[in-house]
């Protein structure tokens, strides 16, 4: 991958990460934590690809590792966040 | 060509729906939109990338799958809202785990090519193994294994040469033509060691502030191991999370009043005592009050004489009219002395043309603070203060009071620690449903204002 | 030989207000007018001789009214003193036109010119020559002060320590300028108000101070922004749906008048025996005959336990600021004829032609006229 | 036999409240208590005898004073109404036990249990009783009425058409309770208040109505919230600086009393001299000789162009809520040891305790012991 | 290497920077400092352009820049300020042309490689061409040059025709293996002619946003010939610009409450009379009178009987202490007879607890408004009309008035056509330096309270 | 350059250029317009590559207009932008 591009591409997906939380209220703090550690399970895909990669057993046992926390970091993070933003459930107007 | 065209476009789909999500998930109005957009790329993500070409071990990595997101997901479910905290950063630990592991399953097949490669997967590697050795330092502490907080001698110090240590070990793998598999345990231990070591000595109530930063380690990680691997939807959720995490973490930080350097470098010496004291005065911020009025349903208003010093009745009435077209019951209740001379609430009130139907008097209102979801006390102090009903030695004892301490939360808006007319402590402001939001009640009734304007868009 | 404007001391005994204030005096004086005053002139509206700057005084009003060109007062002068006046005088003031034919006779017989402000057309122009209007102002504010001060009652909502003083409930019938101010300040001191007129544009003129209209159904939307008078039929809901807020309220304030006529009794014997005891009324339309059965003007009458007061020179409780108001009104009209201390009237000007009564021995007004069947 | 509780109609002139209203006396009879009243005892005030539920009427206040355990009243009665009262019959109400040594020993003699409001300790849990408040409550607010009612000025800024008044200013000397509701009704009104206290902390109450405080420099913090008597020095640095604000107002209200002493005189002759031409002072502290030098209670003074108005019984000029907050101070009071119909005093209650004036033939106050020199 | 380093690293930061002008440029606040950033930026990438490798023409290449550079910059100087939409229209015209002639050039050197290469440049170069004509005819008609709007029969139909007939072209030129000349010239006639024939019937009210969307297109062609020379500094600004570019049109076609489909396909119909009629009522909405009002230096406010009927007085005052707070001289003049009552005016301010010591009456201020950068009237209408001084036929000839239109701006707010009390129009209202601020004015006020917040942190 | 790189390039700037202005008053959309115009000014930078690579006169011709156009549009862009934003001094807060 062009080293260079890796780095407008670094720079630009930073400028988009500050730039669409810049305005969260503090009362999503904390949500919003939860939110964005659920996205960075994202690695799960990562690791897969590792694993299926992975030829001795060494490789294969870390890579096995590498998926097992991948899954949990994604499906904890989901339920974690999806129980938290239940409190916002959008109010009807009366 | 096709899958892998399939592949590609799956995860550019899935990069695009991590970033809308987290945009959904920094407003109230669309916050749980956003949490399903990202699940959605979640799983797209995650099924496309079985059928990458060329890849082995299914079984295992389903059975991984199943293992890690089963447990994950049931205790997920089953956690009290009030551990909350906790999960995250051990979820958020597992993640950095993972993009460690995936650092050294290159490293052990020995197929880094070129120097920034490598590079970057050391770095992530290195911030990976940080960031779940500390969460799970962090989940122990909050959940109550790890019961104190816990500093070396020269703590500083010691955390400086263990970095140190470290960096020079990863620099030693990057540089090395090829990979020595010792350096590379060495590497990982002491990452390992530096995140344990540096969590230790933190307090239960900078922890958030923590787990954030943390969060935006993992981040970092697994967009340099996106990197490493070539695969631009890792870079993106992750360097998009990294970017969003520092920026959240100073933003909690900020909301704390603490700056991040003090929460990692002097922990013991500013909020050491924090733990140890029970019923502290919590804070809460204008954006937060506003929140907790906003979706609640029934609001009580309880005026006191500092409303009157403030002059903040024409504040506190036009955040009461916001609140009820978000559809809010907000009401009034006057304590028969509330103020300095009787019906200088009334006086106030009026002036601010609060309708007289909404102005209730204790006896018509105290049994209905149960049902309230917040009681918002301004600048009132003895006319709520608890004591009076059960401490015989105090001067106030045998008044009645508003029982705003039965409702569901308390927030109470004065200056700072002054205390009322009779001069006593108020036992109300250190309940554990209490929240004080510091100012004087005609600026700080304003900000409250801005933010549920914000949050009825 | 300069302009002489002539004031006296008001000769209506009541009567504290006066119609020249030391602030005018000297823009009369700044258009080149000499003043001819009685000494005390001002004294029952605190306004000191001294103040008036340059003036001639005398100490007998007949003296004054003898000297002037251009008198200026607050009530009608009564035959004696219009005896006194040089043929040709300006006399400019209330008139009270349609009350007596009498004093008409004298005003064509000796050719005086006279404007009656009770006339001024009521156009926007004209407004701040109202006279009717800034007295009603005063009168309005008095009113409400009158109906607190005698209430026994606390007109706001009051939390003290031992319980909650609910707010009394204050109804203003009639919404002309006095209603508006009685209703604006009665809802100052924290009452709740509510006001009721014929005309259906005051509802939300009522409801702009943040009172509440009460509503009967029935309109007498009249002419040139006057009330007319209403029917029978008409009279008989209204009675009815006013009946009720009368009998809920704890004061209540009538300023209801019809100008030139006596005032409609709006409020019966029967719907004031309904109120409820220690209630009070205040009829500022007292001295036109009254909008309520009972009332004396200027005594306070029980009937039962309601109290009900037929205030009488209501603007002369605030004699310092009805003056000022009053002789600002009265500069506003007859200024634009003054130049270089000479009186020049415009008859082209409709102002000037629709506010005169009399004038060189012919009664001009058409209304008034018609009204004495002349 | 159930505890009678006596209730007569107030015997001093122009005292037109009543220490018992409707809706206390259910509750007293809630409490299992009988009611003995003088038939129209709340006529003053607008209640009627009907709406007080099964009580026994006598038509002389004699009988109802000699058939009664327990006597509520406004005023304290004179010798010869103490001398009908049955020995140990509790009496509660205001007393002016200063005043009077001459009852005070009747009171002794005939072993009466008698409470003076005026000694109600002043501590949170016993401003639901406090008489004091709730009737200077009442007072501030009419006495800012009168002031307005009586001024020959508008109170609020008034824009008309011809010209615009500015607001008038009025001075309140003396921030208790009622000088803080002056304060707050004459701002209701619209005039720029200012207002004066020796005690510091009241800067801060002033201010937090509105209204701009007057500072002299002088402190006179007292203990239990009332103020302690100035030193001469005090008194003419304050006399000063106040006389400047004095002069500069068109109303001015005066509150300033010291319990159980003559009222300070803080307004002097010469600074009543420099106020300017129709102001009115109104002085709620007549009663107690006045704070202001000329002050003739229960009249109105001319000094110059300036009007006095020392006015007395003030509360009874709002006698419906003036007696619903007296009657309810008083059951707040006696209430908690009245039950199943009898009566039992708890005397290791410091409430209580502390507003005893006599009982079983002692004279219990400190304070007033030392002031009548027993 | 170590030159390319340098082009390479000063054009990332240069990206850098034009994305943070562009932030910078978002907020009032910041504004200026952006458009510095910026300038700094396009100062770093060109200058180092000049260090590129194998590079000739030096000497065109300095003539062309100091020519083009000399001539804008000038003509921006001096223009008048009311002139500066035509000059943004003729200036992104040229940077639409400099991205059509990029893709000339490359197309003449015939060294296009791959069909995705040739594809964006096409595209560039159809969007460039289009923009470059469009934003010259938009420029010609604001100028005045072109005197009338232009409408073909069956104009919509032409407009498409005419697009398919450049896209075949366009397409054309993709799939052919090599470049023919003759293709390409016909492709840039058709796309001059397609941007003429789509900007020509546009009216002059609806041109910023076309001008916006040229803009935006401008960037986008940029941004594509980024990509065919491989500059990411390029694509990022152009992309970056047409993204920002193309919000911002939108936004602009929501102030105006017109959809971007009508401007560009019914422009006759919907706004063909805009420019005919002199003297409308020409709307402002919350935010502008908000911002005219927090960069004035003093307001004077003129209530009237409509601020009574809405009870507006509180919120009113609440927008005066917002407008002090930020440095803004606020006073308040009432007219003799505003409202219904005397002293009506006076009830509701005090009520609203507005000092008597800035309230004016006409007499006082009159002179005043001369000096005022903006006079609002809330809810005033006979009070503030001029005919009053002029019209002797008026019912309220003779009135003094509040002289409200000499006052540098006037904002009128009231809830639409109405008449005051003497139901007569009013003069003010069509003036030039008039805007009127639709609503109620609780409503309207309330909304400018919230953006003149917004512009105050 | 490799297109999905690219296309990611694409993508992540679209959000930043969405994002850095989503919340502009309308009293800058005209600045804004003109700030934006001159950015995209940048092509001079194109046009200057493009004329420094040309060969035969057409070639020069056209990247002569291309820097010509560039420079006119970066230099005007500036100067107009700047005039426009002059408006916005900051005032002291008194
Ligand atoms: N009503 C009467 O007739 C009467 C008469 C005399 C005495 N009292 C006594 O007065 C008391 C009334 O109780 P209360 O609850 O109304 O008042 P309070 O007990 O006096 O408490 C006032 C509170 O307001 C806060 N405060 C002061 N200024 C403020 C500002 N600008 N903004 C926000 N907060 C402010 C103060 O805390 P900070 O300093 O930390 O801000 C304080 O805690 C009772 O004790 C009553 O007995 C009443
Ligand atoms: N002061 C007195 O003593 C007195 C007495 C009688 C008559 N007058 C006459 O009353 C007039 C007073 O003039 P003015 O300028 O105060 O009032 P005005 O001329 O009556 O005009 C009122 C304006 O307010 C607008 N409006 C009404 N409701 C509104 C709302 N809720 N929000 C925003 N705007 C609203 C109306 O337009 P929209 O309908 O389009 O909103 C109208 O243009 C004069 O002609 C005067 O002569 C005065
Ligand atoms: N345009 C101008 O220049 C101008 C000047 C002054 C007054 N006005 C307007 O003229 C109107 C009348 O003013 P005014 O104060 O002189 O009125 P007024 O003294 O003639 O009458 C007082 C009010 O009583 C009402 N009324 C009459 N009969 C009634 C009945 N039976 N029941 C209930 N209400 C009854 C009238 O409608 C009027 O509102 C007002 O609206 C005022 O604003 C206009
Ligand atoms: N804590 C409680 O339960 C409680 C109950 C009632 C009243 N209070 C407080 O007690 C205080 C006194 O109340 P009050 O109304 O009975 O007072 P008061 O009637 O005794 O006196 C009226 C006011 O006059 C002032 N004054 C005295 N001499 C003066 C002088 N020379 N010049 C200027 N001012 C002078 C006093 O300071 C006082 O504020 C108030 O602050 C009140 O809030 C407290």
């Amino acid at each position: 991958m062009d080293g260079m591009l890796a780095l407008y591409i670094f720079m630009l997906a930073a400028f988009t990460g500050y730039e669409v939380i810049s305005r969260v209220p503090v009362i999503l703090h904390t949500p919003l934590m939860s939110g964005s550690n659920f996205v960075h399970g994202v690695v799960l895909v990562g690791g897969m690809i590792a694993l299926g990669q992975a030829e001795t057993p060494l490789e294969q046992a870390i890579g096995f590792v590498a998926v097992l926390l991948g899954a949990a970091n994604a499906a904890g993070g989901y339920v974690v966040t999806e129980r938290m933003l239940a409190m916002f459930k959008a109010k009807e107007k009366k | 060509m096709a899958i892998k065209w399939l592949i590609d476009a799956s995860y550019f789909v899935a990069a695009i729906l991590f970033i809308l999500g987290l945009k959904g998930m920094s407003s109230p109005v669309s916050a749980r939109k956003g949490i399903v957009w990202a699940g959605v790329g979640m799983v797209l993500a995650t099924v496309v990338t079985f059928l990458t070409p060329g890849m082995n071990n299914f079984a295992l990595m389903v059975i991984a799958i199943a293992l890690g997101g089963a447990v994950a997901w049931i205790s997920g479910k089953k956690v009290a809202m009030t551990d909350m905290p906790q999960m995250v950063a051990i979820y958020n630990g597992m993640g950095g785990g993972a993009a460690a592991a995936i650092a050294a399953v290159e490293f052990a097949r020995g197929e880094m090519h070129g120097t920034v490669v490598t590079l970057l997967a050391t770095l992530g590697a290195l911030i990976g193994a940080v960031s779940f050795s500390g969460s799970v330092v962090a989940w122990a502490k909050l959940q109550g294994v790890m019961k104190k907080a816990f500093r070396l001698p020269a703590q500083n110090a010691v955390n400086i040469v263990l970095a140190l240590v470290t960096v020079a070990v990863g620099g030693a793998i990057v540089i090395a033509p090829t990979v020595d598999p010792l350096l590379v345990v060495a590497f990982f231990v002491l990452a390992l060691v530096l995140g344990t070591v540096i969590t230790l000595p933190i307090g239960g109530a900078d922890m958030p502030v923590v787990i954030s930063l943390f969060n935006a380690f993992t981040g970092l990680a697994v967009g340099f191991e996106g990197f490493v691997m070539g695969i631009p939807a890792l870079i993106i959720a992750g360097i998009v999370v990294g970017a969003a995490g520092t920026l959240l973490t100073q933003l909690m930080a900020k909301a704390m009043n603490r700056p991040i350097s003090n929460i990692l470098f002097v922990p013991m010496a500013a909020a050491g005592g924090g733990e140890a004291v029970e019923g502290e005065q919590k804070e809460v911020g204008a954006m937060d009050a506003a929140a907790m009025m906003r979706y609640a349903s029934k609001v009580i208003i309880v005026p006191g004489y500092g409303m009157a010093v403030a002059g903040a009745q024409h504040k506190v009435w036009e955040m009461t009219e916001l609140l009820e077209e978000a559809g809010v019951e907000v009401v009034f209740a006057i304590h028969p002395v509330a103020g300095r001379m009787p019906g200088h609430m009334n006086v106030l009130l009026a002036e601010a043309g609060v309708p007289y139907d909404k102005i209730f008097d204790l006896e018509e209102i105290n049994g209905d603070f149960a049902q309230a979801d917040v009681a918002l006390v301004i600048g009132a102090n003895d006319v709520v203060n608890p004591s009076a009903r059960t401490d015989k030695s105090s001067p106030i004892y045998g008044m009645p009071i508003l029982n705003a301490d039965l409702a569901q939360n308390v927030i109470v808006v004065k200056r700072g620690k002054g205390t009322g007319y009779s001069g006593i402590e108020n036992a109300l402001f250190y309940k554990d449903n209490t929240r004080l939001l510091y100012g004087s009640a005609q600026q700080a009734i304003g900000e409250v204002i801005q933010h549920v304007k914000a949050l009825s868009v | 030989m300069p302009l002489v404007i002539g004031v006296t001391k008001e000769l209506i005994p009541g009567e504290r207000r006066v119609a020249l204030v030391p602030d005018v005096a000297k823009k009369y004086q700044g258009l080149g007018a000499a003043l001819q005053l009685q000494s005390g002139a001002g004294e029952t509206a605190y306004y000191r001789d001294e103040d008036f700057g340059v003036a001639e005084f005398a100490s007998e009003p007949l003296t004054v009214l003898k000297k002037a060109d251009v008198v200026l007062q607050v009530q009608p002068l009564g035959l004696e003193a219009l005896a006194q006046l040089k043929p040709g005088t300006v006399l400019v003031g209330l008139q009270q036109p349609w009350s007596s034919r009498e004093r008409v006779d004298v005003l064509m017989q000796k050719r005086i010119t006279c404007f009656a402000l009770e006339l001024l057309p009521r156009i926007s122009r004209a407004q701040s020559m109202d006279v009717l209007s800034s007295q009603a102002a005063v009168s309005g504010y008095e009113c409400a002060l009158i109906a607190a001060d005698h209430s026994p009652k606390f007109f706001p909502m009051l939390t003290y320590a031992a319980g909650t003083i609910r707010p009394a409930k204050v109804l203003v019938i009639g919404a002309g300028v006095a209603g508006l101010q009685a209703i604006a300040t009665a809802k100052r001191l924290g009452a709740m108000v509510s006001g009721y007129d014929v005309r259906p544009e005051t509802r939300e003129q009522i409801e702009s101070l943040g009172a509440k209209f009460v509503d009967t159904g029935v309109s007498a939307a009249g002419a040139g922004g006057y009330a007319r008078e209403l029917t029978e039929d008409e009279r008989r809901q209204q009675a009815e749906k006013l009946g009720k807020a009368i009998a809920e309220c704890d004061a209540l304030i009538t300023t209801a008048a019809i100008p030139g006529k006596k005032a409609p009794v709006i409020v019966s014997a029967d719907m004031v025996a309904r109120m409820k005891p220690g209630s009070v009324v205040v009829d500022m339309a007292a001295e036109t005959g009254g909008n309520v059965a009972g009332t004396v003007a200027g005594e306070k009458t029980w009937i039962g336990e309601v109290l009900i007061i037929g205030p009488t020179h209501i603007p002369s409780r605030m004699p310092v600021h009805a003056s000022e108001m009053y002789a600002k009104n009265l500069f506003n009209f007859i200024s634009p004829f003054i130049k270089d201390g000479a009186l020049a009237l415009d008859w082209e000007d409709e102002v000037l032609s629709g506010a005169c009564l009399t004038h060189a021995g012919e009664l001009r007004h058409a209304g008034v006229k018609a009204a004495l069947g002349l």
